[in-house]
């Protein structure tokens, strides 16, 4: 055994609390080390190339860097020394930066606690063995979950690369947030039109098949072979037959059910279809809401609809789909009005949401366009717009910015002027974050062009005094308190995770954050993948962003998974757990315990009862290993003898 | 009603320009049977000046009575006045979490106090631990000529992680509590806006016109009266409401009460009984009496009279129909 | 054993991949200044850690043992942990028996993203151990 | 508004007082106005609460401790309770007061001279002694015809009693002030 033990400097981030020298000194020591050196940055070109050569130089058959996490670069050594000729499982990653360096103060200490690590991992690198993957038939589909424009540009991104897509679709019409907008910034373009046809598109595209008023019920299955559960919620009506004419909307006798599509801006009716371009342009029963369900009998619906649609005994209706990938595109939430008790949230009728006032402005929304104080339906003049409602908030538990509600207040405060010309707005504003292409311009012509009031400071309070709204605020440059009688006050609310985020992370197996934001894989690097190979991110549900960001996630998730399936094979992992049929004595413990189903009983030619191990099904969590009492299936690249050695190393020094 | 006790601070002020609060709170009480239990030679709290002059200091004026309270082994103490339960509360609190401040605090004092009482107002008693029903169940007044704007002051239900009662931006105790008694509410925006507080002596204009505030929003709100729970609120709109005519020019003839005299009225307790002599803006005229049933019955002749009408009104409908 | 050796103690640390080990990076990301006392053991799943493991570490000369896998419902592997959690609440209750203090070992869950919980572990469990000095003469 | 050298100007020293004295940390805010726009005394104050924390963010502490703002604070826990970054602003405005007070730098005098006379009769008493406390504060701040018409109101309604209430305990109620005087001399 001629072990090869490369000590990283990382510039001075390894090097400025850690005696690397030492380190190397101390690694040529250890009992089957042949070479041990120190090097500037082993992860570079030249850095790999030093390993190379000295392989060759020095007949080395296992290779150990201690360097950064292993979770960063430990498959970029692996293909260093497979290309050197080893097996890529004859290589340890010590992790002396994020656990050593960047945390410990004393130098000494670091530089001990680093030997140590290299200690151990040189011990477990002499106890691997070579492991080589096989390969297996990948199902190239594409589960894209959630219909919004990040949704929709990943789904039609796949599809014309060729691949089958499935999408699932919570509500009853794809289109998402943005189909609830009327313009978009910075070109103030109409939402819908440009939103349309890419809805369009998605309905007619062949290779997509879409679920729409769906949810994820189940995932089971891992990369390249996964098997979704969908739970098709019932519309009750039988969306074969609706043409989407609208007439049981007109005939419903139920006018306040609560309009999900426009936040409750206006009531609607109990069966409904969400909003002229919807895709599907189909109808949909609120049982909530809808006599029939809550009474017992009406009926109406049923009795207008031309095709006999409506069918009041629809019930859920499970069906599975095989796919390859999943991309997740489940957006956002706002934050519940209510939370904002000084500004009276849900106790002022006048005062409402950035996504309700946008709905004011549409042409196709409750109010037809025309911009009304939901108190008396007269039109307002003086609006003032109060950005930060709830964000950067650290009592309400939301500390970060929430990305677009500066750019859209100033939009709003735009299309105000157009809709009422002697209006007057203000915007209570703490820093205008409007860093995009273009983006910056379009607020200043929000006050240079349209007379848009910009003042610093945030809002203390709202209340009423006779028909108008008091906004009590502070204006920082003035260095004063302001008061104005406003007769509508619009709340740049914040944006928090999707509701249901936390419950379909458990589904996916991946992880989100204290916010219900999904976890990326890496922050800069890897921003659209996350742990869990096989799960990509797209859009608002990894974190807040506007619709550009939302769409070249959408383009990057597709990318990534185009580039999986560009294989016909995936190799799989071969640290995966392997029976000594000789030791096994059949108790099948191991089966039981398996999270995957993935060990089955199997007879040996001389009768003996044995666990046998389905590679492709195998994970690799080990969890049989721990459970088998005499030892006899083992996790390779994670045996008992490997990890116990590493225990050794610590503790018998 | 199972018997309820509780140590009873009633603080300086309910023993002189607030007497009336202190003899409306136990009449109620006496009514709801709870038994308040006074701590044996209590002191002055400290209120607003000792926290100005040190926060160890202030916490030891506050925590010599909590240790009294300690003694007679009660571990909850109420007291209407707010700024006295702010003392109590931001002395338990500081001392409960901090141990170093808890010796230092003790180390003024000649007993220990070791954080074993839990301080609430008596609104707090009131609307959480004798409950709505409670209350309702012994009405047997109505005010009818009477709509009251219930004024919780500024330190009530704040800051909330000390406070720990009721909204900190909307606060409906009072006004479940009021209605709960019969009596018609009426919400108001400055219904916690600052009355300009222990500032009345040394800058009287200013609180003036604080107060001003506060009494115009309640009257444009439509109320004909304030109800108040804090002594030095009801001193600022009610002794100075004319010094507050005379500093901004208005002319405002509001009584203001402290919701225990109200709730005693609706319980039928005589007014002597209920110090409504003290207050300075007389309430005479708007708490007009009747008893329960001359209010329900007149309550049923008004839906019978109503009824001719509405059967009229059905009978025209009926025949536009066919 | 140099001087500086025997002022720290020896903590083995057996991380998940997945959550814990990534806690740890985020950590380290974070520059959460923590002891030096712990060294980390890499295991794919909290599931993987096999009592006997931390045991054997205790025994021949471990003065504690920290075991951290994903918040429940959160592994990687659907439900390593919860198998982890059973056996190590076992092991807990155990060590007493063999004559170990059961305040030396710990286990506790930690997420990716939670590098501030993770520099609180380590810090607190170190002190626990510290507070109950070595458990081998050296 | 003369320029300020900030290198120079800047009481570091101070700043760390404050914030060891009220345990709350002045970096925490981000200047978004919220305790001003709250504040129902901003009219009366000479610097809005905000302009004080940035005061005292950049150590400006003569500008700060000679104030009227930090006397004309009724500490109503408006700021505390709105800000978004849980600040405990009135805790700090209350520790600026106690630190003006211990180095005599108080500019709304009346004010002190109130608290005084109400702390003097509390020591006295053990109870505060209403009529007491308003004969002590005249004669201190010579506003003899201050509340005078209310007099007569009040005594007619006998809210207000002539004679002090003194507990028995008033000397322990004393022992406090005194314990707390000697501490303070100790700390200079």
């Amino acid at each position: 055994m001629r072990v090869g033990v490369f000590i990283c400097h990382c510039g001075s981030n390894i090097a400025g609390t850690v005696d690397v020298a030492k380190v190397a000194e101390e690694a040529r020591k250890m009992p089957g080390v042949a070479y041990a050196t120190a090097y500037m940055y082993t992860c570079s070109e030249p850095g790999q190339k030093e390993i190379t050569d000295a392989i060759e130089r020095d007949k080395l058959d296992r290779i150990v860097v201690a360097a950064c996490s292993p979770r960063m670069h430990e498959n970029t050594f692996r293909r260093t020394i497979m290309k050197a000729g080893l097996n890529r499982y004859f290589f340890e990653q010590a992790n002396i930066r994020e656990h050593v360096s960047w945390i410990g103060l004393d130098k000494e200490l670091n530089t001990q606690k680093a030997i140590e690590e290299v200690r151990m991992a040189v011990a477990k690198v002499m106890k691997n063995k070579p492991l080589f993957s096989s390969s297996f038939k990948i199902n190239k589909r594409v589960l894209v979950i959630g219909g919004g424009v990040a949704g929709m540009q990943a789904a039609l991104d796949c599809a014309d690369g060729g691949l089958e897509v499935v999408m699932v679709e919570k509500s009853p019409s794809i289109g998402g947030m943005m189909a609830r907008l009327d313009k978009t910034f910075p070109t103030v373009d109409c939402s819908i039109c440009i939103l349309g046809p890419k809805m369009v598109d998605v309905a007619q595209h062949d290779l997509i098949k879409l679920h729409a008023y769906s949810e994820i019920a189940e995932i089971k299955g891992y990369v390249g072979n996964y098997q979704i559960k969908i739970k098709k919620k019932p519309p009750y009506v039988d969306w074969t037959k609706c043409t989407g004419c609208g007439l049981c909307m007109e005939k419903c006798p139920t006018k306040n059910a609560y309009d999900h599509f426009n936040f409750g801006a206006a009531p609607t009716r109990a069966i409904n279809i969400p909003f002229p371009q919807a895709i599907p342009k189909k109808a949909t029963i609120d049982p909530n809401h809808c006599r029939q369900f809550v009474k017992g009998k009406c009926g109406v619906c049923a009795k207008v609809c031309p095709t006999g649609a409506i069918n009041y005994e629809m019930q859920d209706e499970f069906i599975t789909e095989e796919v390859g990938a999943i991309i997740t595109a489940t957006g956002y939430g706002l934050m519940d009005i209510e939370r904002l008790t000084e500004y009276g949230g849900g106790r002022y009728p006048d005062v409402i949401t950035g996504i309700q006032y946008e709905r004011f402005l549409n042409a196709s929304g409750p109010t037809s366009g025309h911009i009304i104080r939901p108190s008396d339906h007269e039109e307002p003049k003086t609006i003032v717009f109060v950005a930060c409602a709830g964000s950067r908030d650290k009592s309400l538990g939301v500390p970060y910015c929430s990305n677009f509600c500066c750019m859209y207040i100033a939009k709003q405060a735009i299309l105000t002027k157009d809709h009422i010309p002697d209006s007057q707005s203000y915007v209570f504003y703490m820093d205008v974050r409007s860093p995009g292409k273009g983006y910056d311009e379009f607020t200043r012509r929000a006050q240079e062009e349209y007379g848009a009031k910009y003042i610093r400071g945030r809002v203390s309070r709202i209340y009423p005094k006779g028909k108008k709204m008091v906004v009590k605020g502070a204006d920082t440059l003035l260095g004063t308190q302001v008061e104005i009688e406003a007769d509508l006050v619009v709340l740049g609310t914040a944006v928090v995770s999707a509701p249901g985020a936390a419950q379909m992370a458990e589904k996916l197996h991946i992880s989100y954050d204290t916010f219900g934001f999904y976890v990326e894989s890496h922050p800069k690097l890897r921003p659209v993948e996350t742990n869990t190979s096989g799960v990509f991110l797209a859009g608002a549900c990894q974190g807040p962003k506007d619709i550009p960001a939302s769409v070249g996630q959408g383009s990057a998730a597709a990318a990534k998974v185009l580039s999986l399936f560009s294989k016909d094979m995936l190799e799989s992992d071969p640290a995966i757990a392997q029976v000594n049929q000789n030791t096994c004595v059949g108790c099948l413990k191991c089966l039981k315990t398996c999270p995957f189903q993935a060990i089955v009983e199997d007879i040996l030619r001389s009768g003996k009862k044995v666990a046998k191990v389905i590679e492709t099904v195998c994970a690799g969590c080990g969890v049989c290993t721990s459970t088998c009492p005499c030892g006899a299936i083992q996790l390779q690249h994670f045996t008992d003898n490997q990890l116990l050695a590493e225990v050794n190393a610590i503790c018998q020094k | 009603m199972a018997e309820k006790e509780y140590a009873y601070f009633s603080g300086c002020s309910l023993e002189g320009t607030a007497k009336e609060y202190d003899e409306s709170l136990r009449a109620i009480m006496k009514a709801l049977g709870v038994n308040l239990v006074e701590p044996d030679d209590w002191s002055c709290c400290g209120s607003t000046p000792a926290h100005t002059v040190d926060h160890v200091f202030a916490a030891a004026l506050a925590a010599r009575n909590l240790t009294l309270v300690e003694k007679m082994n009660k571990d909850v103490l109420t007291t209407p006045c707010p700024s006295c339960l702010m003392a109590f509360k931001k002395a338990q609190f500081n001392m409960s979490r901090d141990e170093a401040f808890k010796d230092e605090v003790n180390g003024l004092l000649d007993e220990a106090y070791n954080c074993g009482v839990e301080s609430k107002s008596s609104l707090q008693v009131i609307y959480e631990d004798i409950g709505l029903d409670a209350i309702a169940a012994r009405v047997t007044h109505i005010m009818p000529d009477l709509k009251v704007a219930p004024y919780y002051g500024c330190i009530l239900s704040r800051p909330p992680e000390i406070a720990q009662f009721d909204d900190p931006e909307n606060p409906v105790s009072m006004d479940k509590v009021l209605s709960a008694a019969g009596i018609q509410v009426q919400d108001f925006a400055f219904k916690m806006e600052c009355c300009g507080a222990a500032f009345g002596v040394p800058k009287r204009e200013m609180v003036n016109r604080l107060s001003g505030k506060v009494l115009e929003m309640a009257i444009d709100a439509g109320a004909n009266c304030i109800a108040v729970a804090c002594p030095l609120c009801q001193q600022n709109l009610d002794l100075r409401q004319e010094q507050v005519n005379k500093t901004t020019g208005s002319n405002y003839n509001i009584p203001v009460i402290y919701f225990t005299q109200l709730i005693g009225l609706a319980y039928g307790l005589s007014p002597k009984e209920l110090g409504m002599d003290k207050v300075i803006v007389s309430a005479d005229s708007i708490t007009r009496r009747i008893t329960r049933e001359e209010y329900e019955k007149i309550k049923a002749d008004e839906a019978a009279a109503k009824k001719p009408q509405k059967a009229k009104k059905d009978a025209a409908a009926e025949e536009t129909n066919n | 054993m140099s001087e500086v050796a025997a002022k720290e103690l020896r903590i083995v640390g057996f991380l998940c991949n997945w959550c814990s080990y990534g806690g740890a990076d985020t950590a380290g990301v974070g520059r959460f200044k923590q002891p030096t006392d712990l060294r980390i053991i890499r295991v794919p799943c909290s599931g993987r850690v096999d009592p006997m493991f931390v045991v054997r570490a205790l025994i021949t000369g471990a003065d504690g043992v920290l075991v951290s896998g994903c918040h429940p419902r959160d592994c990687h592997y659907t439900d390593g942990n919860f198998y982890a959690r059973r056996r190590l609440e076992m092991l807990k209750r155990l060590l007493p028996f063999l004559g170990i203090d059961d305040k030396r070992f710990h286990y506790t869950w930690v997420s990716a993203s939670e590098g501030a919980k993770w520099q609180q572990v380590v810090t607190d469990f170190t002190k626990q151990v510290h507070a109950l000095g070595p458990m081998h003469q050296k | 508004m003369d320029t300020i050298n900030l290198t120079e100007k800047t009481d570091w020293a101070f700043i760390e007082e404050v914030k060891k004295e009220s345990g709350q940390n002045p970096a925490l805010c981000y200047q978004c106005g919220n305790c001003t726009a709250g504040c129902p005394y901003t009219q009366y104050f000479d610097y809005p609460v905000s302009m004080v924390m940035r005061l005292l963010q950049a150590g400006q502490k003569e500008t700060i401790l000679t104030s009227k703002a930090i006397w004309l604070c009724a500490t109503c826990e408006t700021c505390t309770t709105r800000c978004p970054c849980e600040v405990d602003v009135a805790h700090i405005m209350d520790t600026l007061r106690i630190i003006a007070r211990r180095e005599g730098k108080v500019s709304e005098k009346d004010v002190q001279l109130f608290y005084d006379s109400f702390l003097d009769s509390m020591k006295k008493h053990g109870r505060i002694f209403e009529m007491g406390i308003l004969m002590g504060y005249k004669f201190k701040s010579g506003q003899f015809m201050g509340d005078a018409e209310l007099g007569p109101k009040v005594m007619s309604k006998g809210k207000i009693s002539l004679f002090p209430k003194t507990i028995k305990g008033a000397d322990k109620v004393a022992q406090i002030f005194n314990r707390f005087q000697e501490k303070a001399k100790k700390h200079g």
